[in-house]
């Protein structure tokens, strides 16, 4: 178990490496020769009107929170997807319950229309 | 078995689902709305059907009863569970009925199908819309109710509460239903919240019961620390425990535990079933809807109360039998119960709102079933609440229709008149038939008209039983209470139906539709039918023809039977006298009434006295809710404006000074003067530092919170 | 291996790092992340005995994933609710500076 | 000192430096980034207890919902928060820290004071974390069954309300006194 | 031969009896090996990628009707090299205003991000990185890491369409990681494990076959996931520049274009790990270089298909694209998952020639219920559109309020 962890934990390390040490070296090779035209924030060579930084619109959050929902719903169902083979037919039923209601809640967000991108 | 118990646990779950549905989906559609909310209710009413003939067919005990685990608490749980047994399998047969016909006659009483008055908006009752006819005439009808599919989701909401209350196996889930049936009735009561008077009654309605529920919340908390369980099968059926707890001692009054525990139970049941003193909220539940007056304030919510009191009968006639003294619990509920049935009884005499007289006279007949309890007529209690249940939902819904009928009539001819005012009334029976005879066949069940109607046999066991147990004053108060029940109802009917019409609305008012009168029709049908199934068997000359059933069925409950052996003469001919006497004088007095009382001339200021309800509400406004509101005022205005703080500083200064010339000549003036200022700042400082805490910023006060948890945290350890 | 009091103290120090968020952010997703520091001290707290229940007594004890796979829950419904509020108050308001939010003031 | 020692140290200072970035950062956007460092360093410390479950769970829970959910919501609210000169903490934050700091104090006494705190956590075997278990018992009627189903339940509350909440609505006529 | 039956593993012994033989302690040469065996791993995949980038761009190539590269070397197969050589030494512009820490970490992470996915994958019975548990989870949460790369370039790089690419970027992402959540349950249910070993294991009948549509599901969000078209609204050049990376310049942007393409034939290696059976093949189970040759060619099999559809198919409109994932996708997995829970839960006795055509029955039963939502659905749709494009201004939102109305 803690083998599996260790060999993540350093296969993570070495693909953070490897990138970062091909940029590191590249940005060594590479001439530089910045300019303020050449440095400016593109715009299709558009001068840039406002604050870069714009707002967004709320719909990207309802799209998270509905996706937070199901994300967290997986966490009781993959337990007991994994222990299928050895549940019961009640057991089978109340995920099955479970499931529904979260259906529910969709179908709400579908009629209030908070799937729509407007 | 094992099917009922899945019936049993589903029962409850319809009329939720319906709810959840409406709400979140057919909000707006009328149809949908009550189609859903009917089939919920429907539903649950077969399912109550079914579970109600396997209880009678199967015999004694507990019939059947399955938990599963709720809340994990450390190494145990909270269960939750249903039960069956005679008691619940009673009262879901008359629940399941009563909701069943109310939610059909809320659909005809919200006018579907009408259209939406122009002027109409949610919250208020709907003003009628206008209509042209084919040939140009305008005509003003009735609109439909604008928040109608929120009226249908919050009785489903009620509906479900009920049917966990009725089918749970333990206190706890009962009082989750009761408190979720507090909610909904202050939801419907304040169904029209652009009412002022609506809402101050939802309010009401709420803080009254809620007084009783932190009582109860008490009881419960005693019952679960002393047994370690909620479980009916464990505490209140288990005699072992019952004993135990007759007999160790409570610290309060020197009564039993299990004397302690039932009267704040029973704290619990005055609030929600409206005894006195906290009866003041039903009548002004009355500004509901008349479906919910009659559903909640009727039928199932303050039954509610009553069912738990026979649930925990048990606890407080711990180590009492028949024919024994009254241990003070018993007499506590006794007393109040048939106090309050003369008190509500009297007050119904002179009220002249259709619903209020109603109203006053469901108090009454509530006090009768407490009493009953009170005085271990534990069977006779089952029996009037559930008679009791069927012609009150029955009168509550003829009067609703007769309002309708008003209603109409008063949209027709224009005349600003209270529809609800019964003296506004007079010679409906010709308008609108059906109405008249079920309504008369609800008002004589609840004066007990010999023979033929539910309500005489029901009381007539309760006054059996009082003689019986020898409780001779209770006897004689709740004779008298139904000789004005008797009264009241002939003068309701009298003004109502009988003689001519007094306005020109009550000429107009013509008969409801079908989908109204059909649920009054099958009401009645259980009015008149449902005494028969308890005729005791020792009644002279009927006794035995039908054979008591009722009696032996929810009579196992007890650990005693009980029966009134020997049916001695003296109750039966009272109940006789006094249902008909009353009949006999309501008639002659209100005959020929014209448009005012006769008894006004007749009592003089007691007429006063009742028609003002004894001046209970104003006597509590001088009691309690002035003091209070004076107490928060000055608080809150202190801690909001400075000039408050400096007007008591300045006062607290001024009796320094006051107290320095008073000893004047024990001290000289500076000292006391220096004395009184140093007072005065150090009040002023401490007020202001007092003032500082109250920032609005959340996050100061969970500093507070947290330094308040580290004292508290440090105290434990140190002591 | 690892002694349990280190896992015991980290968390606390987490939690610790989350009061001070909560107690002192102006900003009132600030005081959210906060929050969420505190509730992941709890789970690695839950973990931890239940790392030691399997230790001590053979049977896995089940209450202890079960707490986590709730604080997992309500932690997500919590930020739901919470990130809701504040786009809700901001819009009203057009602030989450959380001094401003203070209709509570006396 | 096991390297094993020496490996937890590392990522709980990960954690912890990282936390502290995360409640004192000024700008919103870094305080999140730092919040996503702390909750993979959470994710690591389960995997030391061998909770693989949890680990997986909450970087894909923490890290991929909840953080970008902080993320969606500091882009809609940046107007408030833009203004990068404005103290991060509130005034008295002193206190708040010495009452932090006091919390710690009580809490590592309390760990101190109980003996089996020093029982170092070994290594289980594989099989120790019982998925199939855990699922097991949360659909069993004696066991978890009521809070499965109650949290989804909440779940859909959840949905229900945020979405009320965040959707702007276009004000339904009808009088609301 | 014994090499040849399983080079990996004897590679790894050999190593470890060396490191053992100079003298390290039995942990260290462990770690030694792991970080070895890793390297290797990882650079072998990143050295892939300039395979994968000519085999598309041939592809592509052909099915556009062209040539695609064919000078440098014999097809051209040369061709990334010398862009990798090019991209090298090509300088790097750091944006006015830019945030350092995001704009530099972000290509990293997404490089690593989809190369940690590489560890759980089991490329053949002996040769994977780790048995491990909770494979899938793992998968789905790693592949979750790469949202952050993104919005840290979006956010890193202080440019608007790099915001507004990312955050719809972003949107898109976690909108198909639900369907997907949802749709792994069913594998997980067939073998009742979570170890992606044990997956492949199990599928003595290729899941592809028991649960069609939940495959086909999960394509179509793992094509979502790499954002490829008909996906690739995130660079919709018309709209936004060229999405979060407009700002990045060099080996940068060469790591995003590494990224994507290693995360595209990973979800190949995913679909067929999880629905062709993965390694399994006649005598893959004796011989693991058989089943790594099997595992590779189902791979690219699924490779083509996805180039294929980039090749073919035309972008999605945004709001098609969220309604076809919350409106169709996310229902029907709900609903596949609970009709096979219960199906085969019915049918727990018996044989799996009785089962698996009821679930075929199943599965077409709900696509057909799919094709009729989807084509009522656009038949209801293109009415309404109709009438906006006679009255525009209907439905125009002032950009000032949410510049998002223009992504």
């Amino acid at each position: 178990m803690l083998r599996d962890w260790l060999y993540i934990g350093i296969f993570l390390l070495i693909s953070l490496f490897l990138p970062a040490a091909a940029i590191i070296m590249a940005a060594l090779l590479s001439p530089r020769k910045p300019n303020a035209m050449k440095n400016d924030t593109y715009e299709c060579g558009v001068e840039t009107v406002g604050e870069s930084r714009v707002q967004f619109k709320v719909q990207y959050y309802v799209y998270g929170l509905i996706f937070l929902v199901f994300d967290v719903e997986a966490v009781f169902l993959y337990p007991w997807a994994v222990a299928y083979n050895q549940l019961a037919l009640y057991a089978v039923v109340e995920a099955v319950i479970f499931i529904l209601i979260l259906l529910g809640g969709l179908a709400y967000a579908w009629r209030k229309k908070a799937l729509e991108w407007q | 078995m094992m099917m009922t118990g899945t019936l049993l646990w589903l029962l409850p779950l319809f009329p939720l689902i319906a709810f959840v549905l409406i709400l979140l989906f057919t909000y707006k559609k009328h149809a949908l709305s009550h189609t859903i909310a009917i089939i919920g209710a429907g539903l649950a009413w077969l399912v109550s059907m079914v579970v109600f003939y396997q209880a009678v067919t199967h015999s004694g005990g507990p019939l059947m009863t399955s938990a599963l685990n709720w809340l994990p608490t450390g190494e145990t749980f909270l269960r939750i569970g249903v039960q069956l047994d005679a008691l619940s399998a009673v009262t879901l047969f008359f629940v399941a009925w009563t909701i069943l016909m109310i939610f059909i006659y809320s659909v005809g009483y919200h006018n579907f199908g009408a259209k939406r008055g122009v002027d109409d908006q949610p919250g208020l009752p709907p003003h009628g819309a206008l209509i042209k006819d084919k040939n140009g005439h305008k005509h003003h009808v009735p609109s439909v109710e604008p928040m109608y599919g929120r009226f249908f989701a919050l009785i489903s909401l009620f509906a479900a509460a009920m049917y966990l209350l009725v089918v749970s196996n333990n206190l706890l889930t009962l009082y989750v239903g009761w408190e979720i049936m507090g909610l909904c009735s202050y939801l419907l009561i304040g169904f029209w919240y652009g009412k002022p008077s609506a809402r101050a009654a939802a309010v009401k309605a709420f803080l009254t019961t809620r007084v009783g529920d932190v009582f109860m919340l008490l009881g419960l908390a005693a019952l679960y620390t002393l047994s370690g369980t909620l479980e009916y099968q464990a505490t209140l059926a288990n005699p072992l425990m019952m004993a135990q707890l007759a007999a160790t001692t409570s610290p309060v009054f020197g009564l039993s535990w299990a004397g302690l525990i039932g009267l704040l139970l029973f704290i619990g049941v005055v609030g929600k079933s409206a005894q006195f003193p906290l009866h003041i909220w039903l009548p002004d539940a009355m500004e509901g809807p008349t479906p919910v007056s009659a559903m909640i304030h009727a039928a199932t919510m303050v039954s509610a109360g009553v069912y738990l009191a026979i649930r925990f009968f048990p606890l407080v006639s711990a180590g009492w039998e028949p024919g024994m003294a009254l241990n003070p619990t018993m007499t506590v509920m006794a007393a109040i119960g048939a106090g309050t049935a003369l008190f509500a009884a009297t007050i119904a005499v002179a009220q002249n709102d259709i619903k209020r007289v109603l109203a006053y006279s469901t108090i009454s007949q509530l006090g009768y079933m407490i009493a009953a309890i009170g005085i271990g007529a534990y069977t006779a209690a089952v029996f009037h609440l559930v008679t009791h249940a069927f012609f009150k939902a029955l009168l509550f819904l003829g009067s609703g229709s007769v309002i309708h009928g008003m209603e109409h009539g008063v949209l027709h001819t224009g005349e600003h008149i209270d529809p609800q005012d019964m003296w506004q009334m007079g010679g409906l029976r010709r308008k609108m038939p059906a109405t008249f005879w079920t309504f008369l066949a609800g008002g004589l069940a609840l004066s007990g008209f010999p023979l033929i109607t539910a309500g005489f046999w029901s009381k007539d066991e309760i006054l059996t039983g009082a003689f019986g147990g020898g409780q001779l004053v209770i006897f004689g108060v709740l004779a008298l209470a139904a000789l004005l029940t008797a009264f009241y109802t002939m003068r309701q009917i009298t003004l109502t139906f009988l003689g001519q019409p007094r306005t020109r609305a009550a000429e107009h008012a013509h008969e409801s539709k079908p989908v109204m009168t059909i649920p009054l029709i099958i009401l009645s049908i259980f009015a008149i039918g449902a005494g028969w199934a308890g005729i005791p068997e020792a009644f002279p000359g009927l006794g035995g023809l039908i054979p008591n059933w009722f009696g032996g069925f929810v009579g196992g409950m007890v650990h005693f039977e009980h029966h009134a052996e020997t049916h001695s003469l003296v109750p039966l001919l009272t109940s006789l006298a006094v249902s008909l006497g009353g009949l006999l004088l309501g008639w002659l007095v209100y005959r020929r009434a014209g448009t005012v009382d006769p008894l006004e001339r007749a009592l003089g200021p007691v007429h006063t006295l009742l028609k003002n309800k004894y001046w209970v509400d104003e006597i509590y406004a001088v009691l309690f809710i002035r003091p209070a509101r004076w107490l928060a005022d000055v608080l809150v205005s202190d801690w909001i404006d400075r000039r408050g703080l400096d007007g008591i500083l300045h006062g607290i200064a001024r009796a320094g000074l006051w107290l320095g010339r008073l000893v004047r000549q024990g001290f000289d003036v500076p000292v006391v003067n220096g004395a009184g200022d140093g007072l005065a700042n150090g009040t002023r400082s401490m007020g202001a530092l007092l003032r500082r805490i109250q920032t609005g910023r959340v996050q100061d006060y969970m500093l507070l919170a947290l330094l308040l948890a580290i004292v508290a945290g440090v105290l434990v350890i140190v002591l | 291996m690892i002694p349990m009091s280190w896992y015991l103290i980290a968390a606390a120090a987490l939690f610790c790092i989350g009061l001070f968020g909560v107690l002192s952010r102006r900003n009132a997703v600030g005081i959210l992340i906060g929050v969420e520091l505190m509730l992941n001290a709890v789970n690695i707290n839950l973990l931890t005995f239940w790392h030691y229940q399997i230790q001590v007594n053979a049977e896995p004890p089940f209450n202890a994933l079960v707490f986590t796979a709730i604080v997992f829950i309500v932690a997500a419904a919590e930020t739901a609710i919470g990130l809701a509020l504040i786009i809700n108050a901001y819009r009203q308001r057009s602030t989450i500076v959380a001094n401003d939010l203070n209709l509570l003031k006396g | 000192m096991t390297p094993m020692q020496i490996t937890f140290i590392l990522i709980a200072a990960l954690t912890l430096v990282s936390a502290v970035m995360a409640v004192t950062a000024r700008r919103m956007m870094h305080a999140a980034l730092w919040l996503i460092a702390t909750l993979m360093g959470v994710a690591m410390i389960f995997a030391t207890l061998q909770a693989s479950f949890f680990a997986v769970v909450q970087v894909m829970v923490y890290v991929g919902a909840i953080a970008i959910l902080i993320l969606f919501a500091i882009m809609l609210t940046r107007r408030s928060t833009l203004e990068a000169d404005q103290a991060s903490l509130g005034r008295g934050w002193i206190i708040n820290a010495l009452a932090a700091v006091g919390v710690f104090a009580a809490l590592v006494t309390a760990v101190w004071a109980w003996p089996a705190a020093d029982t170092a956590l070994t290594e289980l075997s594989r099989d120790a974390e019982q998925l199939a278990g855990l699922g097991q018992i949360i659909a069993d009627p004696n066991g978890y069954a009521v809070p499965f189903e109650v949290s989804s339940v909440l779940l859909v509350a959840v949905l229900v309300g945020a979405i009320y909440l965040a959707v702007e609505r276009k004000p339904q006529h009808g009088g609301r006194q | 031969m014994d090499f040849l039956r399983d080079p990996i593993a004897f590679f790894t012994q050999w190593l470890q009896t060396t490191l053992l033989g100079w003298g390290l302690a039995e942990p260290a040469a462990q770690v030694v090996g792991f970080a070895i065996g890793a390297f290797m791993a990882a650079t072998g995949a990143m050295l892939f990628v300039t395979v994968l980038i000519w085999a598309e761009r041939k592809l592509i190539g052909r099915i556009q009707d062209r040539y695609g590269p064919n000078r440098v070397g014999p097809f051209g197969i040369f061709q990334s090299i010398a862009d990798l050589v090019k991209i090298f030494i090509k300088e790097h512009i750091d944006p006015v205003g830019m945030d350092w820490l995001p704009f530099n970490l972000a290509p990293v992470l997404s490089v690593a991000a989809v190369l940690t996915m590489w560890v759980a994958i089991p490329f053949a019975v002996t040769i994977y990185g780790v048995d491990f548990n909770v494979g899938l989870l793992y998968l789905v949460a790693v592949g979750g890491l790469g949202e952050l790369a993104i919005i840290m370039a979006g956010w890193g790089s202080n440019n608007k369409y790099a915001l507004l690419g990312a955050f719809r970027a972003v949107g898109m992402f976690i909108s198909y990681e639900v369907p997907m959540v949802i749709t792994l349950l069913i594998p997980v249910m067939l073998t009742g494990s979570l170890s992606m070993n044990e997956i492949v294991r199990q599928q003595e009948v290729w899941y592809i076959v028991v649960s069609p549509l939940a495959a086909l599901i999960f394509f179509i969000t793992q094509v979502a996931e790499v954002g490829r078209s008909p996906f690739d609204l995130t660079e919709a050049e018309s709209e936004l520049v060229s999405g979060f990376n407009v700002e990045y310049s060099g080996l940068k942007f060469g790591m995003f274009y590494v990224a994507d393409f290693l995360h595209a034939f990973t979800i190949s290696l995913l679909f067929s790990a999880l629905f062709l059976g993965g390694w399994r093949g006649p005598g893959a189970a004796e011989i693991p270089i058989l089943g790594f040759i099997y595992f590779a060619i189902k791979s690219s099999l699924v490779y083509f298909l996805v180039i294929l559809m980039r090749g073919s198919l035309p972008r999605f409109r945004v709001d098609h694209m969220m309604d076809f994932n919350w409106k169709l996708l996310t229902p029907i997995s709900l609903v596949l998952v609970i009709l096979t829970a219960l199906a085969l839960k019915l049918m727990a006795g018996l044989s799996l020639w009785v089962q698996i055509p009821v679930l075929l029955v199943l599965n077409g039963l709900v696509f057909v219920l799919a094709q009729q939502m989807i084509t009522g659905f656009f038949r209801r749709r293109r009415p309404r559109e109709v009438g906006d494009r006679s009255r525009p201004v209907a439905r125009y939102s002032p950009p000032q309020s949410d510049a998002g109305s223009q992504g």
